[in-house]
């Protein structure tokens, strides 16, 4: 093991951080943009409008992120009325097909997350906003929703984590981020051990760094540890009281 | 497309194949560290503890390049000649790695959850501590863990596909050379798709199958 | 317990093989079959392409029983290293990088490589069939260069990731166009086809061939046949350096080979071009 | 369809029920009651568990639609459109309809329903802003005036989590308060709390009732009941058996099944 090679390797990979971050933050937006709305679909009782979310996030999250990102590469490009379209013009670069890709896994996840925390909100919470009168928008809006966030943060933290990670296979479709790079270097050096750990390593800390956020995201919106436990004692009560 | 159909079915082998196991030596694993990290010997848990948070925080293609592009050469560097490490081999051992850390994280939370009275309990029967592990923990904990393990196993179906970069002949790999000699990658991914569900589907009505025959009643 | 019985037998093998070093009487030939023309696997599963043939004529002359595996490209210098065959003929260019860890036969063939473009980006018309090798370059090569990056400025090229050809491109183009690596020359193809990408540099048989299907109809030869350079002196046969007798041999052969029109047979056959080595007739 | 006399009451202001029926996971809840409640009053709705006052309850604001029957509140008729023959379920028609009678109409949870992520004060003034549209100053001013009024002045900040039962079931009032209701709904609002917390709640519950505001309070608290409420009720088996003052009503009940229930909670 070459440290002084592995020291230098960091340095070049770190040129890909930007990349990666940008597919990951632009990924994390609009698939949150998608999964919000899709999730509150996928809740609802009427078939007709959970079946169609089911059936997109099963396909999605059945099938691995390569082949869906090689269908919107290889697979879009092939089609003669896209490639004359307007699509083309982003489609043609291969960020915006990951952006897409990751967009569309992400969001897949996040909706089925997010749905969990949406049928976990207790009635009662949606009652007594009905009872104040609300309408069925603000109490999604200003009631389930932060309630269904907060319980489902560290899921959705594991989420986020796992587009990070996922950006590395835009480096299958040229894109030079992170894992792109290091690949590159590989093939000039041929030094894999030093440069695949390198990039491990920066990878490491980006996912340790988002999970710290993440943490304390959780304590912020959740209250301290110690309330915590109050709150199971006072739901302990409410049960003990027979309801 | 006639030729590649029987491709097909020899890559969907090599799929599965090296998903079983990978699967089964990553659980194997997973169960030993997550006793590891159980265990009472700091030491021991805090490396298991350095293993499952490197691992689960490094992608799994850098992981997959490392052990099959470094494997090669620092398993020859350390038996002084070439050793072949093939893209089955590295698959195997990567998804392995990889597929140990996540059951392991699920293991131990799954006997986390278990309520120390019955721990209690069993001790006060006078069985054995790994009695004790066999007779109590390990059962419940089983079930405690088969949902986040459906989760785990559909992941690394997926994640073979991952090792067609480095050259395996799998689903993935079928497609890509289709795709590629027949300029239709549209349809060769696409039939690669439908491939992938169809095992991720059957992996979740195995664990359904399995959850229903091992549910506990009231929980 | 079993790993020592591994390595032991291991170790009989190696033995057993430097026994044979000097009065051989068959060899195993390692082919990647993947790259067709030069090598590929038929529709019996068995090896074909001009490198096969080549290796059988070769054999024949040296007076030796030849057998041909394949192998992936990734393993296939490691794999000759260890004694899983003894030679690699597998259109493997003679490399100084390559010269460090293995010996070559005096190049077979000189295959040429080449930049392809798409059609109607407007480049100015240039000499398909003028030749540049990359090997001292002087003024007048310079030159050459500099107007194939004037043309190149502002494209995206395409090149398989870890060949000769991304080394030169990122060398000579890489500060004016944009370089992309692909794992597949299949994907590079599609990228070509689909217009992502404005060019590649690879194999001008290769290409050849692609450029006679209808999707390489959009796509067209561009500059001179580069070789030399990053690419060495030609292709040659792939032998371990302990192994001199069998590269006098095959040097012999190969000479004779040349010089009897024989190899230049089997291209033609294979390539419609003959791609013997100049420096051999 | 309501006929002539009818009609004339339901230009009279407070809250009438005619013929409420509900059936809930195959038990018919309710079966045919009338309510009425007038301005001012304070009614108290007793009976055992399952007796259908809860239901009852939720029927008036909506949040249980019922099967059949005609709902008035300040006599405006709820639109509602009744379930098919072969089930299915009752729904509301006029949604705009639902929700200004719901603001009009304060409700108070038995287990609180505090929203979590929000502080009390929050709690106390997302209606008022959302609903009616307050500026958020000014309802946060409202808000501190709610709050003040159930004693918790300096719990404006705290979040549910951090409350005992009682001051979060305090912080619920102030909440139904701030909507400034014609009429509060109680439904068994001290169900949930530890005995000793009760009397905080039943205190700032007496201290409304004596400033002459519309109650309809579903307790199993005897004693409240008799000495807050104008009027009693009790609900056996899905219909109101008895309705009387509460002197009459605690100390001769006519009803047989009161008698054995009052004397079962004595």
């Amino acid at each position: 093991m070459d440290i002084t090679l592995l020291l230098t390797s960091m340095v070049a990979l770190a040129s890909g951080i930007p990349l990666t971050l940008l597919l990951t933050f632009a990924s994390l937006v609009a698939g949150l943009v998608l999964a919000v709305p899709l999730a509150f679909m996928r809740a609802s009782s009427r078939k007709w409008l959970s079946l169609p979310v089911l059936a997109y996030t099963y396909v999605f999250r059945g099938t691995p992120l390569l082949v869906q990102l090689f269908i919107i590469y290889y697979g879009l490009g092939q089609i003669g009325a896209i490639r004359s379209s307007v699509l083309w013009v982003l489609l043609r670069d291969p960020f915006w097909c990951c952006l897409l890709a990751f967009s569309l896994n992400g969001a897949a996840y996040t909706t089925e997350i997010f749905r969990g925390g949406i049928q976990a909100v207790a009635t009662g919470m949606i009652e007594a906003a009905q009872a104040v009168g609300m309408s069925p928008l603000q109490i999604k809006r200003r009631i389930i929703f932060p309630i269904a966030f907060r319980s489902v943060l560290p899921s959705y933290a594991n989420e986020v984590i796992s587009l990070v990670k996922a950006t590395s296979l835009a480096s299958t479709v040229t894109l030079l981020e992170i894992t792109g790079l290091s690949r590159k270097l590989v093939s000039e050096t041929f030094a894999p051990c030093e440069i695949f750990i390198a990039a491990g390593v920066l990878y490491l800390g980006l996912t340790l760094l988002l999970a710290g956020f993440f943490h304390v995201l959780e304590v912020w919106l959740n209250g301290t540890p110690r309330a915590k436990t109050y709150k199971r004692r006072v739901t302990l009560q409410q049960v003990a009281h027979g309801q | 497309m006639d030729g590649f159909a029987v491709q097909f079915v020899s890559g969907l082998k090599t799929t599965v194949l090296l998903a079983l196991v990978s699967g089964a030596l990553g659980m194997a694993l997973g169960l030993l560290a997550a006793a590891g990290r159980l265990s009472r010997w700091r030491v021991l848990s805090r490396l298991v503890g350095f293993y499952t948070t490197i691992i689960r925080g490094v992608p799994e293609l850098i992981i997959i390049l490392l052990i099959y592009f470094g494997g090669t050469v620092a398993i020859s560097a350390f038996f002084g000649r070439y050793v072949e490490v093939n893209a089955f081999l590295a698959g195997v051992v990567s998804l392995t790695v990889v597929f140990g850390a996540y059951t392991a994280e699920i293991f131990r939370g799954a006997v986390l959850s278990i309520p120390t009275g019955q721990i209690e309990a069993a001790r006060s029967l006078g069985l054995h501590p790994w009695q004790t592990w066999l007779l109590v923990i390990l059962p419940q904990m089983l079930r405690i863990a088969l949902p986040a393990l459906a989760n785990q196993w559909i992941s690394l179906v997926k994640e073979t596909s991952l090792i067609s970069i480095v050259g395996l002949t799998d689903i993935m790999r079928v497609a890509a050379i289709g795709a590629g000699s027949l300029r239709a990658p549209l349809t060769f991914y696409l039939a690669a798709s439908a491939l992938y569900l169809t095992l991720t589907s059957l992996a979740l009505v195995i664990f359904h199958l399995l959850e229903r025959r091992f549910a506990v009643p009231g929980r | 317990m079993k790993r020592h019985l591994t390595c032991a037998l291991a170790a009989l093998l190696l033995v057993a093989g430097l026994a044979h070093a000097g009065e051989r009487t068959a060899i195993t030939i390692a082919s990647e079959g993947a790259s067709p023309p030069w090598d590929y696997i038929d529709q019996n599963g068995a090896l074909a392409g001009f490198d096969i043939d080549v290796g059988n004529e070769l054999c024949a002359r040296i007076k030796l029983q030849c057998t041909f595996v394949a192998q992936d490209w990734d393993g296939i210098i490691p794999g000759l290293l260890v004694k899983k065959y003894d030679a690699i003929i597998a259109g493997m260019s003679i490399t100084e990088k390559r010269k460090k860890s293995i010996a070559f036969s005096i190049p077979y063939a000189a295959a040429p490589n080449q930049i392809v473009m798409r059609r109607g980006l407007g480049l100015p018309p240039s000499d398909i069939n003028a030749k540049l090798n990359l090997t001292d370059i002087d003024t007048a090569k310079k030159g050459t260069i500099e107007k194939l990056r004037e043309n190149l400025k502002g494209r995206t090229l395409g090149v398989l990731r870890s060949s000769n050809s991304e080394a030169v491109v990122r060398e000579l183009f890489g500060d004016v166009a944009e370089v992309r690596s692909y794992d597949s020359q299949e994907n590079l193809k599609l990228d070509l086809t689909s217009e992502r990408i404005d060019g590649g540099l690879g194999d001008r048989l290769v290409w050849k061939q692609f450029l006679d299907t209808p999707e390489g109809k959009a796509v067209e030869f561009f500059g001179p046949q580069l070789s030399g350079g990053t690419w060495g002196p030609g292709v040659g046969v792939g032998l371990r350096k302990e192994d001199t007798d069998l590269a006098d041999a095959l040097d012999k052969a190969i000479e004779a080979s040349i010089r009897d029109g024989a190899i230049g047979k089997i291209s033609l056959k294979w390539f419609g071009v003959d791609i013997s080595p100049q420096t051999g007739k | 369809m309501p006929s002539g006399p009818m009609f004339q009451q339901t230009l009279t202001p407070g809250i009438r029920a005619e013929r409420i029926e509900k059936r809930l996971g195959g038990n018919d809840v309710l079966r045919g009651v009338d309510l009425d409640v007038r301005p001012g009053e304070i009614l108290s709705i007793l009976g055992s568990s399952g007796s259908g006052k809860s239901t009852l309850l939720r029927c008036l604001n909506l949040l249980t639609v019922p099967d059949r029957g005609d709902i008035w509140i300040h006599g405006e008729k709820l639109a509602i459109r009744v379930a098919s023959q072969r089930g299915g379920q009752s729904s509301v028609t006029d949604h705009r309809q639902v929700r200004r009678v719901r603001a009009s109409m304060g409700m108070v949870f038995q287990s609180f329903n505090l929203w979590p992520h929000k502080t009390a004060l929050e709690n106390v003034t997302e209606g008022p802003v959302l609903v009616k549209r307050i500026r958020r100053d000014a309802a946060a001013d409202l808000g501190r005036h709610y709050l003040g009024k159930v004693g918790l002045s300096d719990k404006a900040d705290a979040y549910p989590r951090h409350l005992s039962g009682g001051q979060q079931q305090r912080v619920a009032i102030a909440r139904a308060l701030a909507m400034e209701p014609r009429v509060l709904l109680f439904d068994e609002p001290t169900s949930a709390l530890d005995p000793e917390l009760v009397g905080e709640v039943l205190r700032v519950m007496a201290a409304l009732a004596g400033e002459g505001r519309t109650m309809v309070i579903v307790t199993h608290e005897m004693a409240f009941a008799r000495e807050v409420s104008t009027r009693a009720a009790f609900m056996h088996r899905g219909l109101i058996e008895e309705e009387s003052p509460p002197q009459e009503f605690f100390s001769s009940p006519v009803s047989s099944h009161l008698r054995n229930f009052l004397a079962s909670h004595r």
